[in-house]
């Protein structure tokens, strides 16, 4: 099921893509939206490493040793690409140059907050460029599976260090893709497999309802 | 004005205590050669400004694993496992700092800026202890440049003037950690004569180098 | 995502009062193309954000004799004895400022950062208004980002993706101009197929620019 | 006499750089050191508009119509020269990495501060690269005439608007060469055809005159 989850998720995602966008996804989860991109669309994928015009992964044997993505992954890059340093990668992606970031998450909250780099006394691998992407990137979507281990990972409130405060946009999991509104999370569809029922069950934060929502 | 040395009488220069930056991205493209020289002539205690810490056996890995590290500055360091251990057992000091923030604080304090007002970590704990300024209603940080003793650099492709060109994604932090340290030596793995690398196809131009090693010992 | 339009098409998308980047050097590597289009359409009432006007006849020298401009903010107008007499005759604002927070005021409004503090200007006129910020001893002027409406930036050799490649001193502003601005229009003297620039000769991503017009009209 | 005292100006300057110094020459009289660089040594000379290893100016029919240097003149580079943007030129100005920039002035006066940009009224040129250089080199020398229509340049005090306060390091002019110290201007060497009566003549500024002053 933790395959299919985030397959399902990725593919959700991709739906959200515009011709012409430039995007940075995340390690994990987030990368394999790459996968989904629809047919004849142009998107162009950043890698804050020094990409621009990312391609797929190297299968083994195609690696070049001088070219990886941010997630140390030895990547192909496409016609027309571009390589550039992290200042001035970071000038792009905090100067809004770049159209949507996807990023996994470890809670997000009625505000929009986001906790997604830091498990205190546990797990501490750094923000990397996260806080960055999510201070200014256009749009940011998350991309999780909808708990862990059971808990819910979408809460009224984060109880996780913040990566960032009121930035999400839209959370895409294996259950809901719910929209982060001024007036709080709004549920705009249920995930195929799922149900309103099944979806407030595992969610902490209040969810708006409202009429004609996608199931 | 021939900038090529000995990489023994580099490493001679690498003093331990001292604030080094290192170039590379996770594993790939560190000054190896120059890092096994320092971790073999016992260099210790020190602070390491990079983008993160490798992964074990690779890289800015190495010198952890060795204990030559004192204190990390980094942007990332869940590939290394132990990076984190030393650090919660207590016998590495880590610092992490949004990725672009390292950046943008390592060009400053290359470019002689004081400076600079980020939006990236407001309402996030990398405000604590940081002033705070409002720009046209929006927030920002004000984040300070960060200096080094030391840098070593890998370079692909570079003059006996100091000029290096970098492959694919190898520049990341090489171009401004060039810029902002006292002692800058670069690990070239082809070294050219002047004139062979296009002026137009610099990267990081001489002026930045110091000295320059062959990547074999 | 083929960004080469026609120059007509193009010129239709700068407006009459916009705030407008021209990259170019004194009289070298403007885009003179778009520059004479923009007088035939009578665009008037400009801000240009330059390095200088240029001299008469040539690039910003042409805007600033047709009378196109209201405001010029540059580092140095010396080589153009007509924008000193419309300045000195109350025709012309002008702003001056130092070259380097200048060009460092341009990239801060395409990076996204709120500011920066610099060394230029402490002591002199430059100083007027702006706050001051004391860092480890030394003072520093707070300067803030600059932004524009359009910019029109001369490219040697572009893609039709938008990458740019600069010949020589070409570069200068156009880096952070192409950067800075919520539109760009890249005047090519040579226009080439995505894969014809190497992805490392790359100067401004195709990411800055949102359209392309040839030299010729 | 205006021609060869700007030689002799240019000349003296030259003996000031050492070898392996990456110098900027600013417009006109101090752009005239090139031409006495000493055989052998190597100087590096920097244009802020983009060059590192500029070379010399180009006779006619030898234009590259897309190298200039920054004062508007087309100029040869030297193997090993780089060409990078004005934002990078001026981290290098203005971050320390130029030894030693040479610049003409309007006035210096005792507290080495410096006014070459402006004479409000007539003159307004601006101040192009001049303050970064001055506020980022290591080492600043003001080469110029030793008076204007007979009026003195090196004053008590300013009059003029000032381009940087306190960084001059020397004074080099057809009549004498002066240092700039904390206790003030020092009256280091005497030109050919000048004497200590003809330059506090025509000097406002005090003058420190020590014993073994060259001659």
């Amino acid at each position: 099921m933790g395959f299919n989850a985030k397959e399902m998720i990725a593919r959700r995602v991709a739906e959200e893509l515009q011709d012409g966008y430039v995007v940075n996804l995340g390690i994990g989860l987030p990368s394999m939206v790459a996968n989904y991109i629809p047919e004849g669309m142009s998107v162009t994928l950043q890698s804050e490493n020094g990409i621009l015009g990312m391609g797929a992964l190297c299968a083994e044997g195609e690696e070049d040793e001088n070219i990886i993505n941010a997630g140390n992954q030895f990547v192909h890059i496409q016609k027309g690409a571009s390589f550039f340093d992290s200042a001035t990668s970071f000038a792009m992606i905090r100067g809004g140059h770049i159209h949507l970031t996807v990023l996994g998450a470890l809670q997000v909250d009625e505000q929009g907050n986001i906790a997604s780099h830091i498990i205190p006394g546990s797990m501490v691998p750094g923000m990397g460029g996260a806080m960055d992407l999510l201070a200014g990137a256009n749009r940011v979507i998350v991309a999780m599976l909808h708990t862990a281990k059971g808990e819910p990972k979408i809460v009224k409130k984060c109880t996780l260090p913040l990566t960032a405060r009121g930035k999400v946009d839209l959370i895409v999991t294996e259950k809901a893709v719910i929209a982060v509104t001024p007036e709080g999370l709004v549920l705009k569809e249920i995930m195929p497999g799922s149900s309103v029922e099944d979806i407030l069950q595992h969610t902490e934060a209040d969810l708006i309802i409202r009429d004609g929502l996608a199931e | 004005m021939n900038k090529v040395i000995g990489i023994n009488e580099a490493v001679k220069m690498i003093k331990s205590g001292c604030t080094i930056m290192i170039s590379g991205f996770m594993a790939v493209k560190s000054p190896e050669a120059l890092i096994d020289l320092m971790i073999k002539n016992n260099i210790k205690n020190l602070t390491v400004i990079a983008n993160d810490s490798a992964v074990p056996g690779k890289g800015i890995g190495k010198l952890i694993t060795h204990r030559c590290v004192k204190k990390l500055i980094a942007s990332h360091i869940g590939l290394n496992p132990e990076t984190g251990r030393q650090m919660n057992a207590g016998e590495l000091e880590v610092e992490l700092i949004p990725q672009g923030t390292l950046a943008e604080r390592i060009r400053c304090g290359g470019a002689g800026l004081g400076g600079f007002l980020t939006p990236t970590g407001i309402g996030t704990s990398v405000e604590e202890g940081k002033q705070k300024l409002t720009v046209n209603g929006a927030e920002y940080l004000l984040e300070f440049p960060l200096r080094a003793d030391v840098a070593i650099i890998k370079g692909s492709v570079v003059d006996t003037l100091g000029n290096v060109f970098y492959k694919g994604t190898t520049q990341n932090f090489s171009l401004v950690m060039a810029m902002a340290a006292d002692l800058v030596i670069v690990e070239a793995e082809e070294i050219v004569q002047p004139g062979e690398l296009k002026a137009e196809y610099v990267m990081t131009p001489g002026i930045f180098v110091d000295y320059i090693v062959g990547a074999e010992m």
